[in-house]
């Protein structure tokens, strides 16, 4: 190897532990998870922000703190397998009723969901108060409205549902699989009908934006790429 | 869904007298989790209970409940009135040109939502015995003060300042109004009500016939009838529902019309 | 080495590592340094706490978080050499109380509103403190002085209150119907209720300019399109 070539080797891994050292403490300082394009502000110019997080997860796999991916974000979260030793009395401030519970399950499993299309899974009108508390939770959110008569709201889980949940993202919900596979994902009779599966990304082509006045969570959640 | 049809022409088995009898309706949400809960006494598995014998127990503990002149809420009667018929369409062969949904096929779509009730309360209980935030694992605990953003000082979203103005308001209105009593439901209330618990999957369906029985008065009855002809006529002319009459004065059919409810275009 | 003392190594390297990565998420998750007795409790029986720390602290040096003592204490930090990365905008960000959150929503739908008019539909008396801070987060100003008796002045909202609540004017706010349809407002409210048309523009026709030495918001905001 030609001289020039290790020289930049060693100052091109020089920089990337000055980098990974700023990541660390980042991400260490923030009790919420950030998101690549807030780090890498902080970064050297043309640093490839999502690499140097794969590198630190790999290096914090395995200890007592893990590097975890909440949605499109990133935090330090204590590793799973202490729960057991860290669990503090239970302090569960907020029981949810039956019925906030149920509706927070069938909204992440069919969202885009619609209130209708709640009731619809529970058999049941749903309390007003039942969807605020869940946005109240900060759990869930209003996402857009559906293009049908009457233009619903359609509603979605959050990044912070994610996190409380401890999922990397809808893929992970525990069960997607085997619902999926029985066709309980669909708002019918499985005939041949496609199964939809969650979805939290942007307005599909069935929803419009939400109105100007609608209100609920902060809109720069939903359009920010 | 195959493996049910044998259960579903089984004589009913008798409910056990004293079981059914005695379940607090006010315990229950709703009458999907009325069936859930009879479905589950029949057996564990709901692929394999009888449909037909499921219907036979929710009639009867509604009939006591009725006797009991206990008060019911409406979908727990417009419940009763779909399994009444579905129990009929089970009881009799389906002739041939008989438009009617089948009842195997109304048969499959309670099991299907029965199921599917089910499950969505297996992911809630899966989804809280994760490991949970501020339960079983942790943030930092002392996160250092750090501003990524640039954020201002002070705090508040849309969504508290409308909720802070809309309760102000409303607690400035005279407290002294009452709920409305209501004492008839209409049909057209009735079929939202169906729809909740059945779907949109139906056809034709001659709900009136069925849903009269467990109307409770028959002052009730007529200003239903009225008021539901009137109601699905409109739906007609927006394009939502389809009406079908076989004969003078014979049972009116009433089905959302194909289509409804898909694309913005199909709705118009 | 006889082989017994070999496969003791191996196990007390492992009970070593499971004892740190326990420090690692009890030091991450706690909100205060903690005392070497206090996260004994945690370890397996016999641990040497303060042997472990010290294998702990020299694992983080030099690494974007270090393991650093206080007092008696042990904690983490961020790395001293990282804190500029911390100093960036020390703002801190405060939720408006709930006093503050009504009084701005009366001023925003019912301006130009005096502190009476406020008080008026919150029922209740507005502090002046009240008032002051919300002129002083920048979302209120004096607009000019009502011509009544006593010349109260009357408030109404800056730019900076549509920026914040990403408005673009005050049209922007829902009226009665879209509150109601948003469930934010009882559908049984009397048919009598109405919801004001807020207006910020130029001085109405009941109002003087501020006096001279009324303290507010710089006035070049009123003119302005």
């Amino acid at each position: 190897m030609p001289e020039g070539e290790i020289l930049y080797d060693i100052e091109h891994a020089e920089v990337v532990e000055r980098n990974l050292r700023i990541l660390e403490a980042l991400l260490f300082a923030s009790a919420e998870p950030l998101a690549p394009a807030e780090i890498g502000a902080y970064l050297g110019e043309g640093a490839d922000v999502e690499a140097l997080l794969a590198l630190l997860a790999e290096r914090y796999a395995g200890r007592g703190v893990n590097l975890v991916r909440r949605g499109d974000k990133y935090a330090f979260r204590t590793a799973e397998d202490l729960g057991f030793l860290l669990r503090r009395e239970e302090t569960e401030s907020r029981t949810l009723s039956r019925a906030a519970l149920e509706t927070l399950a069938i909204i992440a499993y069919h969202q885009p969901a619609t209130r209708a299309e709640v009731e619809e899974v529970r058999g049941v009108a749903t309390g007003k108060g039942t969807l605020d508390l869940l946005m109240e939770a900060g759990w869930v959110r209003m996402r857009g409205r559906r293009r049908t008569p009457g233009r619903p709201v359609t509603y979605g889980t959050t990044e912070a549902f994610l996190d409380h949940f401890g999922l990397e993202s809808l893929a992970d919900l525990p069960g997607l699989e085997e619902l999926k596979g029985a066709g309980l994902l669909s708002s019918r009779l499985p005939a041949t009908m496609q199964i939809p599966l969650p979805f939290d990304g942007p307005l599909r082509d069935d929803e419009d934006p939400l109105d100007p006045d609608d209100l609920g969570e902060a809109p720069e959640h939903e359009d920010e790429p | 869904m195959s493996d049910t049809s044998s259960g579903w022409f089984e004589a009913p088995e008798r409910a056990a007298e004293g079981e059914v009898m005695y379940v607090d309706v006010g315990g229950y949400e709703g009458p999907l989790d009325l069936l859930l809960e009879l479905a589950r006494r029949q057996k564990v598995d709901l692929s394999g209970i009888s449909v037909l014998a499921l219907a036979e127990q929710y009639l009867a503990f509604i009939e006591t409940v009725r006797e009991k002149r206990i008060e019911i809420a409406a979908d727990y009667l417009v419940m009763a009135a779909w399994l009444a018929y579905l129990k009929s369409r089970l009881m009799v062969p389906q002739a041939p040109g008989d438009e009617e949904p089948s009842g195997e096929m109304m048969a499959a779509l309670l099991q299907f939502r029965l199921k599917r009730l089910e499950a969505m309360r297996g992911a809630a209980s899966a989804l809280m015995h994760r490991p949970r935030l501020g339960l079983a694992v942790y943030q930092r605990g002392a996160p250092e003060p750090i501003t990524i953003r640039k954020r201002s000082l002070w705090e508040a979203s849309l969504y508290d300042l409308l909720k802070a103005y809309a309760t102000q308001r409303e607690r400035s209105v005279p407290a002294d109004y009452q709920l409305r009593e209501r004492t008839v439901w209409s049909l057209q209330e009735a079929r939202e009500i169906l729809q909740r618990l059945i779907g949109d999957s139906l056809d034709w369906v001659p709900m009136q016939t069925y849903l009269a029985r467990y109307l409770p008065t028959p002052e009730q009855r007529v200003t239903a009838m009225a008021s539901t002809f009137a109601s699905s006529l409109e739906l007609v002319r927006q394009g939502h529902v389809e009406l079908r009459q076989t004969l003078a004065f014979g049972p009116l059919f009433v089905r959302r019309r194909a289509g409804d409810g898909g694309g913005p275009e199909d709705a118009n």
